[in-house]
């Protein structure tokens, strides 16, 4: 694996970024201070900065309702996002948004999406638009298992494989769709499985493991970026919380959290960091210091920033047309 | 009798159902042991098991289509879709399948089907999640659509849809699943197309359903402290849909206006709206006015949110100024 | 200036667009070499190739998801439903991503997109190939909707569609395709929210969408006979509306009526009715009318189809009822 | 195989009585004597009659708009069905549906359907009903190889999969969904592939062999009968025609026109019933004699059968409510 020190300290921060964000962010819920749903990304960092780590600042993503990590891993500004969060003016989208639908089209984040499975056709449209304009871009769809037993994965996967397009579709195995545990929702173990049916590469990893994350992403770009088409990479992770705050997620066995807590993929990153030497125990907690003051900077934006207007609500419809204001 | 909250009388109302006859069946996203998104339908897992309680993978349209499927062979599915804003997902099995399925059979076939969604906003749940698209399905020939206000209507209303032979949407305002109520349990199930005056007034016709028929409420109150005395329909049913009830009032009170959660253009409202101007004209003394939730998707922040939806000074405003 | 046909006029309207613009592409099942199901795109494959007119498989949802992943990212995407029946297909595509990704997010995206759907009874396909579905999609926050009834509009209203910035669905009806006019093929794109008289009368106002235009003209021509002048109104585009127009007329004729091949129930008829309701109420000596389909799946032996649809009598007698 | 003559026998007549009632409704068709879209199963008769071969009386079946074959095979009556095909008030659907919805719940047939995909669906609620109830009857639900790009194929198997329901899934592969060939639409060759994205059977037959297909359908339905789940069986074949009546379909190469011609079912059948004396010449010529006059009569029934009163459009809508007529 060809992988610098400086990109291994950047995949670090990414992972440590999105845990800050999200430990503070069930704080900040449990406080009452977020409305709405919170689905949090908390073991599953590896996935989003694995993947992202392989893309190039113009290429895009397509995310779901537990879409801070992918956001973070892709460039997004936790200030602006948590500002989002709390339905502030300042947030990503102004306030209308919130957590299930942080965008930043500059960044190629193409939004989070309340809706399961909607994020899979999105992305087979912009690597059609890619491929047509010959951009060279490539198009990384996230998604979870349960979402695999929505007609999108299989309309999504079928289209871009015939038409060759340059979509890497990432499952984000963690397991369960809320409650379902992933044996009760289908028949198969390896979600990767179902790339049979599309007649494109299905690859299982380890998706707690920050490399093996990386490794496959590059592959699969490179085969988009090829003109080679698709690739259906099922990264083996876990949902350590609940599917949404609030959610004390009694269906889990202890045994099951137990172990797969043992798997949690920070850890295993910084001990490699440290086991080879890129990273010394003072420079690491340098590092962590600076993300945590960069939330805690993000929550001060977000607290601070003023509410929308109550005109705003009929801004941003259309292009050109703006409603009446009540 | 027994007090109970809305989401206690549907979970009731399916239990009294599931245990008078086994062909009722409930299945959904959740709907067993989690006891669905919502805590519906908590519990039944544990009375009824897990072959009448069912989990499904994340599959609108097959949840749907199953339904269609089994109701068309012996049995009486009840379907909850976690939120209506999914129906969108679902909408080809029941528009195309389950709504047209008898008529192009040439009467053939039953479909003694319920589909259970909850809708509207107020849960800072944003666009994806918080709409009220009841005009749709009511838009729609072969479905029939229940939209209850209150506990009580919630449970006859049920009983009645689980009994009926034909697909019935039944639609669950998520911030009325705690009003509450004392309930008969033995109580007839309630007649579909018989709105109900949930307050009687010689000034002014009110017209609303869901969340609305409360904050209605609470706008006759303080109509009533300035003189104004409005009557408050709620037609609990969208289809059947009970016209003469409303028409009855306007001829009393030669004014109306009518109150829901949709988004106004093309709403339902405007079809009750356009019902009165064929039919209530000559009665009518002021223009038909809707007071709805505005033409925009639901915001997602809070303060934008409940601007989004009429409060209860909008209703008294709107009413005052027909005055 | 060329005659055209509808179908002709719709052609030609994307193939200039796709000439002047090569983000402009079309997809869509069987649009291809084969030219569509009614033949719409026939020869355009030829001049466009396959990269620009591009066969899909039958994955309706897909379609329209592609359509708004490809807007978001540049392209100019024209996707073709088979019919409109088939947006149940796509529904989540088209309300829940296209209509609402700009508004949740915050205005920081485009979404030039155009979606065609044929509709309408007519041609004996039954229930499910023969739906008006426009009541659905006007109801969307963030969807424009334009529906011509002739050759000329339709020509320009697609060119302004392809141009528009955000999703627009285009609606065709079946039995049009054949109507034609001459047509200037550098005229001006026509602007959305202005409707067009299509007769001037000062007697009574019909509304009216898609063949029922051309039925009421015809309804027209034999009241004129009988001495009622109509004025008969099209909206051309169902958002934006234009109610300007019609209230403008509605002051002079006091008369009303709304003749569309919806089903009647929860019709945008309706909604037409409830603006005038609202809005023209003062100017009314009459009912406000809707004269639509029946309350009925759409039927396929050709003499009940032709019975669901409003007929030209149906209209005449309609008005004549009014005076 | 364990096939009486009988059997053979009966399964000859089905296949020559759908031969049948296809080139007539094709005839009527071009003559206007029938309206509407006509889809017609010419060539493909092999799939239906040796599915339903292996079907009990009480079992179901799901269709598709190329219905006429399905439902002649699980034994609906020729005369109501090309009554319907007029859309006259003795049609199976009173005219109402016509072609695409011909349906017969005493017989199982839960209905033709215009929704490619749709059957799929239906499918999986038959069979969840069967197996609640404990009936042990099945559903077989035919459909194109155009549809199984849909997302209700894919929830359907998935669901049939999980809850392992008595359904038999048989893609109709015909190579074409109108004018698109299948290397078009999917990047597979087998559709038969896609089970494995179920954990079920998938297999492939000869669909232009009734008896292949026929013993496909019988381990197929004793696995769903045996509550082992769903089975996929994609039998290949050909649709003669056009996709429908008045498309020249000039998309279709000859050379392969003729090549499937050459292994058309029927008198692949009859060498079969001659070569093994099951039947001779002239026994074989009076059971066409009989269908042909079945026909006839069934024509002449259309015919001379009444159109639906007006006043019928309201009813059929709903078990109780009826709407008001114009
Ligand atoms: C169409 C649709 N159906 C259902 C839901 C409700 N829902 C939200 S998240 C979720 C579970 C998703 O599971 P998975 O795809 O595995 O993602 P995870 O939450 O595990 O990351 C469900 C059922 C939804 N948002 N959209
Ligand atoms: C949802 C939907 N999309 C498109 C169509 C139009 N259509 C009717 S049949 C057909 C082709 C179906 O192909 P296939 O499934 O292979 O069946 P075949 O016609 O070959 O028997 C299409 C696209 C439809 N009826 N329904
Ligand atoms: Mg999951
Ligand atoms: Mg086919």
């Amino acid at each position: 694996m060809d992988l610098t020190n400086d990109k291994i300290i950047q995949m670090y921060k990414t992972m440590k970024r999105i845990r800050e964000f999200e430990t503070n962010a069930s704080t900040l819920f449990a406080e009452g201070r977020i409305p709405g749903f919170v689905h949090l990304y908390i073991g599953e960092e590896a996935v989003a900065t694995g993947i992202c780590a392989g893309l190039n600042d113009d290429d895009y993503i397509t995310s779901t309702h537990r879409g801070h990590g992918h956001i973070v891993a892709k460039g997004g500004d936790t200030k602006y996002m948590m500002a989002e969060l709390y339905g502030k003016e300042t947030g990503y989208c102004k306030g209308k948004g919130g957590s299930m639908h942080i965008a930043d089209a500059t960044k190629g984040i193409l939004g989070a999406n309340g809706i399961v499975g909607a994020g899979h056709n999105i992305a087979v449209g912009a690597g059609l638009s890619a491929k047509y304009r010959k951009s060279g871009q490539v198009c990384a769809c996230f998604f979870g298992d349960g979402s695999t037993n929505q007609g999108t994965f299989h309309e999504s996967l079928n289209l871009a494989s015939v038409w060759k397009l340059p979509v890497v579709f990432v499952c984000e195995n963690n397991l369960y769709g809320i409650s379902m545990h992933q044996s009760r929702h289908q028949a198969i173990q390896d979600v990767a499985d179902r790339a049979v049916s599309y007649n494109i590469p299905g690859v299982v990893v380890d998706g707690n493991d920050i490399f093996a994350v990386y490794e496959a992403a590059v592959e699969a770009i490179a085969r988009a970026r090829n003109g080679q088409g698709p690739t259906l990479i099922e990264c083996k992770t876990y949902r350590q919380k609940g599917h949404f705050e609030g959610d004390p997620a009694n269906y889990k066995p202890s045994e099951e959290v137990l172990e797969w807590m043992s798997k949690d993929p920070i850890p295993r990153a910084v001990a490699y960091i440290l086991d080879n030497g890129i990273l010394n125990k003072e420079e690491l907690e340098r590092i962590d210091q600076e993300i945590i003051k960069e939330i805690e900077d993000a929550i001060k934006f977000a607290e601070e920033s003023p509410l929308p207007s109550l005109e705003s609500i009929v801004e941003d419809i259309y292009t050109d047309i703006v409603e009446e204001v009540r | 009798m027994k007090t109970m909250s809305m989401m206690e009388a549907i979970r009731e109302a399916m239990s009294k159902k599931m245990r008078e006859d086994e062909n009722v069946i409930l299945f959904g996203e959740d709907v067993g042991a989690f006891g669905g998104c919502f805590g519906v339908s908590a519990g039944m897992f544990d009375e009824f098991g897990p072959e009448r309680v069912r989990d499904t993978p994340i599959s609108e349209g097959v949840i749907v289509g199953t339904a269609v499927g089994a109701a068309a062979t012996g049995l009486r599915p009840i379907a909850e879709l976690m939120f209506v804003d999914f129906v969108t997902v679902g909408m080809d099995q029941l528009v195309n399948q389950a709504a047209k399925m008898r008529y192009m059979f040439g009467g053939k076939i039953n479909l003694p089907m319920v589909v259970r969604m909850p809708l509207g906003a107020g849960i800072s749940a944003a666009a994806q999640h918080s709409q009220s698209l009841e005009a749709w399905v009511a838009h729609v020939p072969g479905l029939k659509v229940v939209y209850p206000s209150t506990a009580k209507d919630a449970y006859g209303l049920l009983l009645k849809a689980i009994e009926d032979e034909n697909p019935v949407i039944f639609l669950e305002h998520k911030l009325l699943y705690g009003v509450s109520e004392e309930i008969d349990e033995n109580m007839k199930p309630i007649e579909f197309g018989v709105a109900d005056i949930k307050r009687a007034g010689s000034d002014v016709t009110i017209v609303a359903t869901g969340k609305m028929v409360h904050d209605s409420l609470a706008a006759a109150k303080i109509l009533s402290e300035g003189g104004i005395e409005a009557e408050v329909i709620d037609p609990r049913t969208l289809f059947p849909f009970d016209k003469k009830t409303i028409l009855n009032s306007i001829e009393k009170t030669n004014k109306v206006i009518i109150v829901t959660e949709e988004n106004k253009r093309g709403s339902f409202a405007g079809e009750i709206a356009a019902i009165i101007g064929e039919e209530g004209f000559d009665h009518l003394d002021a223009p038909i006015l809707r007071l709805c939730a505005m033409d925009t998707p639901v915001p997602f922040s809070p303060i934008l949110e409940k601007y989004y939806v009429p409060s209860v000074e909008d209703i008294v405003s709107a009413v005052k100024r027909m005055f």
